[in-house]
């Protein structure tokens, strides 16, 4: 059987999924910050996929995967910035215990 | 390629599960970079080896060590977690949402309108002197991106800078 | 054609013009220690180094005014590209340019000179110098571009720095308002500059005003008119007059006129540098610049828009300055009114002597502002003309060169400000004659103010040491050194010899009139048709504006700081009124804030009641439903009475709030629901 | 990789043309190879420098672990190890048998399975460098088109393991020598990646081969390395500083300084483990080393190097010849130099290092764009030395005073 881009796309809808789970059910704010990196990372890899598989004429899915490979890092500095300070605030990086916001 | 596309999927799938499975926060952060690893095998198997060398030096050099001292910084050392505390409220309504996502990703990805579409096999054409084209891509076709880009990362820099220091300036 | 392709290789090098105090700037922000000596050695060098250039330029179109066309030479290049578009700037040199760079540099230049005295005792000199540098490379860069881009960024520094400048005394009150105030004014022009130059963009594709193979979009405005605009204008009309509005807002035409006169907050050299050589000749230079877009379309109103605002604006100010006792701010509506005759000419058709007018009033209201500078210096600070009187004992030197100035100014025959005047009072007279018997009084009144001055000033017996109360809430409390009561004393030679020079320029300049109406190329037009007429009259209200001001001023001077104004005495209610500035101030207070204010209110109100009340009907209908998914409909239907209605208000309230939670997984998890809506729907279709 | 096997099909014409020994050599190779199929020569080329690299490397480092004693012996004016074998050349084996045989202790509140994996995971990056280094003329383990940038990448994983070990030996001192690594690593990593780029620009490619072939050429093969332009100069200069650091050698061990906190992130290992320690990071100072050389000083490019069977042996002497040169350096700045303070190593790293290679990077670009080389020469240089000067002034917090020694003469 050859790897197909379906096989890539299956693959990246499990790892998404994978990652959406972790971000939704963990209470520890860096692992959340984890899921959604890995999220990131299956969406990344199914625009190399379709790449490859030329779906996308020229380079276009290659910048664009770089692209997103720079803002998920800067996503990621400011996302860990943001838990640094909460830490400092609140002694914890529990979501649960961050509910200043409550309506 | 198939041998080698399984063992990558084998250890992508694992290292996600374990990382937002294990309880102790680093040991889901070295299943991260077995994770990240195991996409940049993907992105060399798939002819991008630029990409591949990004993904390690941004995922793994970068933002790996990024969360390992935000990690040391914020808990205790061990890093381990109690076992009630791994899991936040409401968790089975995320562990739904997640399944009920991954459901209709599969359904709609066999969907048959959608597999029709794709194509099976990659088309034969040499996939040398990529580096330099996406340079050329880079600077020519996508240079406002590119530069709203820097702006970016600029900012997010400051902007961390500034979020992390907050309190202790307010301290002095 | 040699001539040309000398042109054509100096275009290469103009942009040295502000590349050297661009430097000088540069060096003195990285400098760490500041160095007085240094900055301003480097400020004035750089500017000398300018000078030159921008001489050496000038003298190379200055060979082309026996030729019937205009030399221009132009040079465009590309600054950078993306994908298929390109962003080009470009450089000219046409006898405009040449001699706004030549006046430029050279005026900055000695008014540099004499801020090295007046602000000798200043603790951020340095950071003054540096300030000033970046004004005059930022002008010089707008002088010499050929490219509406490089234009409007230069155009908006030259606003920042006017903006730091005019509040370099961050700490007085008064600055930091008149900072602002400049800064948002001008700003609210720059929004139709913007606007203009995105529709020239639009509409012709390039910002480039002239290009050598002819598709510049100055060169393209024939084609222009043929294309509609707004309101009833043609596209090229509509462009001109977008960008007359940012020209107003620079140059302080009539609505937007009420930051100038606060300028004067700032440094006296600022004042000179903003009113004489930058910020306002920008406008008045832009609108130049950009004429063939005025002139395409004949008959369109545009044209005479522009010449009643010159006009309205000219005989507004010159009556406001008529009731200033601040020395500074009486030059500063003298500016003002200046600045009026120059766009008046413009509206006119005649761009020649419009930029005359910039360049030889530019000399001349250098002269006065400096001068007024020294008066100041020399009188420790003092600023309100009341308190100082029989100064021509006192400072001699800085007395002649101010008489020199005001005699310009008043267009006296044989001084620059006449010839120009001339022009202008010509080219209105040509154009529409209520225009121009409106100017000629203005003229007169230019000539009555300024005597008023000459003799406040400097006839009369000294005022300065008369009232002790005067000075005890002296507002000048950052040189309260001990000598506030001394006689005043003549300047340094570092501050008047500038003044000294440009009064050598303010008596010679208007002889090249007639040259340079041909050295900008304009067309003599139609034959002078009262031309004497024109010339006599203006002599004659100059004169009769003199004669009236030492009738009232000079036969006999104030004796006390506290004496009433003798023209107070006479005109009684209208010179209080003048004095107040017609209320403009007011009449902003009164309108612009009040509405703000007003929307303001409205806006709270409309919050409160409509968007609340809006919200209140959401809560009441989640109500209903959650109501009725409970299963109680009918008890909540039979006990409708309005406690329970206030009750299950906040009930739906409460449950609403619950979508609030402030935990941020939940907003994830819902983001992820609707998410997993939009999957489900794609697959069902 | 390409090369072997393009050496395995001409072999015997190869061979033959060797003076002396060449027939007997080629009928040796016909007796074992003669009409081996494919397959069999694909194995070889791939085999041969795999084992190449695991062999020839790890005996480097054996030998310089010796060099580095005896010179910093002779540094500080001793003689270094002198009693296993002549001029103590069986020390390494020694060592290496005392380190083997060494009780594994691992602490008890330890992470096991991290605290195993961090020495394996320290060799593993060290060794996969090499992969992209020329050893000679067409002689990379792989030709990699993004060779640089895959040796950047690996690099930066291997403080991973600095990170892994320090952690998981639940040590204070281990984790702040880990942290101290990690900040170090990450720091330095921005100029000395800057300081390739400079060399990139100029070459055009990423591919470590092809950045030696465009230093080949000139006087004797010498005249084009880069570092002898202005740019390169500077580039070479902060990227073995940037190396230096990266691995973390004398004088900027911050992550393992004996006086502050004992051994680092490596204060808990023993035995085998902390051989494995000592073993990645020499291995990744080499190759940072062999980097150095491929971009910097003409890679294998000397007199007499070149293309065929004997300009390739040349090749190879004069790669490892300056492989050789720069490790003897490094062990010279480690006997000399005193140990920079955290705060200098990172105001170092951000104020002087950083801001000069970009730097750098617009002078390649003038030296590109200015086509006439004599004002190229002088442009650059100029361009270079005023930065360097003013970065000095801008970086220089304190003025030093003139020390008053109260004691000494």
């Amino acid at each position: 059987m050859n790897v197909s881009l379906e096989h890539y796309l299956m693959l990246t809808a499990f790892v998404f999924a994978i990652g959406l789970c972790g971000a939704l059910s963990r209470k520890n704010a860096i692992i959340v910050l984890m899921g959604i990196e890995i999220m990131f990372n299956a969406g990344i890899l199914n625009f190399v996929a379709f790449w490859h598989y030329k779906y996308f004429v020229s380079l276009t899915a290659q910048v664009f995967a770089i692209f997103a490979i720079s803002i998920a890092a800067a996503e990621s500095a400011v996302g860990l910035a943001l838990v640094i300070a909460v830490y400092r605030h609140y002694r914890s990086v529990d979501l649960d215990e961050m509910r200043s916001l409550k309506g | 390629m198939e041998i080698a596309f399984w063992i990558l999927s084998a250890i992508t799938v694992m290292g996600a599960i374990m990382a937002i499975s294990l309880r102790n926060v680093m040991h889901c952060l070295l299943s991260l970079i077995l994770f990240f690893f195991g996409i940049a095998g993907h992105y060399f198997l798939l002819h991008a080896e630029f990409l591949g060398a990004v993904q390690i030096l941004i995922y793994i050099g970068a933002v790996a060590v990024l969360i390992a001292l935000a990690t040391m910084l914020t808990r205790h050392i061990t890093g381990e977690e109690g076992p009630r505390e791994v899991l936040g409220g409401k968790w089975w309504a995320g562990m739904g949402t997640a399944a009920i996502i991954a459901g209709l990703l599969w359904a709609i990805i066999r969907k048959d309108a959608l597999a029709r579409l794709l194509p099976t096999e990659a088309a034969n054409i040499s996939y040398t002197a990529l580096v330099g084209d996406i340079g050329r891509a880079l600077v020519a076709d996508w240079v406002v991106p590119l530069e709203a880009m820097a702006v970016l990362l600029t900012a997010a820099l400051i902007g961390a800078v500034v979020i992390a220091l907050e309190e202790v300036i307010r301290k002095r | 054609m040699s001539e040309a392709r000398y042109i054509d290789e100096l275009v290469r090098q103009q942009w040295l013009i502000p590349f050297f105090p661009l430097v000088a700037a540069a060096i003195q922000s990285l400098l760490k220690r500041p160095s007085r000596k240094l900055s301003a050695t480097l400020t004035i060098g750089a500017m000398g180094l300018s000078c030159i250039f921008a001489l050496r330029a000038f003298f190379a179109t200055l060979g082309g005014g026996e030729h019937t066309e205009v030399q221009r030479a132009i040079w465009n290049f590309t600054w950078f590209k993306f994908g298929n578009t390109s962003l080009d700037l470009g450089l000219i040199l046409d006898p405009l340019t040449a001699g706004m760079a030549a006046m430029v540099s050279f005026v900055g230049f000695w008014i540099f000179v004499n801020a090295t005295g007046y602000m000798d005792e200043d603790e951020n000199f340095t950071r003054f110098f540096c300030f000033l540098s970046l004004f005059a490379a930022s002008m010089l860069g707008l002088v010499i571009s050929n490219n509406l881009l490089l234009l409007f960024m230069c155009w908006e520094l030259v606003g920042l720095c006017s903006y730091l400048l005019i509040g370099f005394w961050y700490f007085k009150p008064s600055a930091a308002a008149a900072m602002k105030k400049a800064f948002i004014t001008t700003r609210i022009g720059d929004v139709g500059f913007f606007l203009g130059i995105l529709m020239l963009y639009w509409k012709t594709g390039t910002l480039n005003l002239y290009a050598t193979d002819g598709t510049g979009a100055l060169q393209q405005a024939g084609s222009l008119v043929h294309l509609a605009g707004w309101w009833g204008l043609s596209a090229a009309s509509t462009i001109a007059f977008l960008l007359f509005i940012g020209a107003m807002g620079k140059s302080a035409q009539f609505p937007l006129h009420v930051w100038l006169p606060d300028a004067m907050e700032g440094p006296t050299p600022v004042s000179a540098l903003i009113h004489a050589a930058t910020m306002v000749a920008a406008g008045v230079f832009m609108v130049g610049r950009m004429y063939p877009l005025f002139i395409a379309e004949p008959g369109a109103w545009v044209m005479d828009f522009v010449m009643w605002i010159g006009c309205f604006t000219a005989v507004f100010s010159a009556t406001i300055a008529v009731a200033q006792f601040d020395i500074k701010r009486v030059l500063a509506y003298s500016t003002c009114s200046q600045l009026g005759f120059m766009v008046m000419a413009l509206g006119a058709g005649n761009l020649a002597a419009g930029q005359f007018h910039l360049l030889t009033h530019a000399f001349f209201k250098a002269l006065l502002f400096l001068g007024s500078g020294c008066v100041i210096i020399g009188t420790h600070h003092e600023q309100d003309m009341r308190k100082m009187g029989g100064l021509r004992k006192y400072m001699p030197i800085t007395f002649v060169c101010y008489v020199i100035g005001t005699l310009a100014l008043a267009g006296v025959p044989p001084f620059a400000g006449f010839f120009s005047k001339d022009e202008v009072l010509l080219a209105t007279f040509q154009r529409n004659r209520l225009a121009w018997g409106l100017a000629t009084f203005a003229a007169f009144l230019t000539a009555f103010y300024m005597t008023r001055q000459i003799f406040m000033v400097f006839f009369g017996r000294w005022r300065g040491g008369d009232k002790e109360h005067a000075h005890g809430h002296e507002a000048h409390e950052d040189h309260g050194h001990g000598h506030g009561h001394h006689e005043p004393h003549e300047v340094s030679w570092n501050m008047w010899l500038p003044i000294a020079v440009l009064s050598l320029f303010a008596i010679g300049f208007g002889f090249f009139s007639h040259k340079f109406g041909n050295y900008l190329g304009a067309q003599e037009g139609e034959a002078v048709a009262g031309k004497p007429i024109v010339m006599g009259l203006s002599i004659a209200v100059g004169l009769l504006g003199i004669f009236l001001g030492w009738l009232v001023y000079g036969r006999k001077t104030m004796e006390h700081a506290s004496d009433p104004d003798p023209l107070a005495v006479n005109l009684g209610g209208l010179f209080t009124v003048l004095n107040r500035k017609w209320y403009i101030d007011e009449f902003y207070e009164a309108t612009v804030f009040r509405f703000t204010a007003a929307c303001a209110m409205f806006f709270r109100l409309f919050d409160k009641l409509v968007v609340d009340g809006i919200l209140h009907v959401i809560v009441f209908l989640a109500l209903v439903i959650s109501q009725i998914f409970r299963g109680v409909g009918d008890e909540f239907f039979i006990n409708g009475g309005f406690d329970a209605s206030c009750e299950s208000v906040r009930l739906g309230g409460k449950v609403l709030a619950k979508l609030q939670s402030g935990r941020v997984q939940n907003y994830f998890r819902v983001l992820s629901l609707g998410a997993a809506i939009l999957l489900l729907i794609y697959f069902f279709t | 990789m390409d090369t072997v096997y393009q050496f395995l099909q001409h072999a015997e014409e190869v061979l033959r043309g060797i003076p002396l020994v060449g027939g007997l050599l080629a009928r040796l190779y016909h007796a074992l190879l003669g009409g081996a199929p494919e397959w069999v020569l694909l194995a070889i080329s791939i085999a041969v420098p795999i084992l190449f690299v695991v062999s020839v490397f790890p005996g480097i480092f054996a030998y310089t672990t010796l060099v580095e004693r005896k010179a910093l012996g002779r540094i500080q004016n001793r003689i270094g190890p002198n009693r296993v074998g002549r001029w103590g050349l069986l020390q390494p084996i020694a060592d290496g048998v005392k380190l083997l045989t060494k009780e594994d202790i691992v602490p008890r509140s330890a992470d096991k399975f991290v605290h195993f994996l961090a020495p394996v995971a320290a060799v593993i990056p060290s060794v996969l460098l090499f992969s992209v280094v020329p050893i000679g003329a067409g002689l990379v383990p792989v030709d990699l088109n993004i060779g640089l940038l895959f040796a950047f990448a690996i690099s930066t994983a291997s403080v991973l393991a600095l990170f892994m070990g320090g952690w998981a030996s639940r040590n204070k001192f281990s984790l702040l020598g880990a942290m101290r690594a990690v900040a170090q690593v990450i720091s330095y990593e921005v100029p000395m990646v800057l300081a390739a780029v400079a060399v990139v620009m100029a070459v055009g490619s990423l591919s470590t081969l092809a950045i030696a072939r465009a230093q080949s050429g000139g006087i004797l093969n010498v005249s084009h390395w880069f570092v002898f332009r202005p740019w390169g100069f500077v580039g070479f200069v902060l990227f073995t500083i940037g190396a230096m650091a990266e691995s973390a050698r004398t004088p900027f061990d911050i992550p393992e300084a004996e006086s502050e906190i004992i051994a680092g992130y490596h204060t808990e290992y023993s035995g085998f483990k902390f051989a494995l320690f000592q073993l990645g990071e020499y291995l990744a100072s080499i190759a940072m080393a062999g980097i150095t050389v491929t971009m910097f000083l003409g890679g294998y490019n000397g007199p007499g190097s070149g293309p065929g069977f004997f300009g390739g042996l040349i090749s190879v002497f004069w790669f490892f010849s300056k492989l050789g040169c720069m490790i003897v350096l490094t062990i010279w700045i480690r006997g000399t130099w005193p140990r920079v303070r955290v705060d200098q190593l990172m105001s170092f790293a951000w104020k002087i290092l950083l801001p000069m290679s970009i730097v750098n990077i617009v002078a390649v670009a003038m030296w590109h764009y200015i086509t006439i080389r004599p004002i190229a020469w002088i442009g650059t240089t100029l361009w270079l030395v005023l930065w360097f000067v003013t970065l000095n002034k801008l970086a220089a917090t304190e003025k030093i005073e003139k020390r008053e020694y109260r004691y000494a003469s």
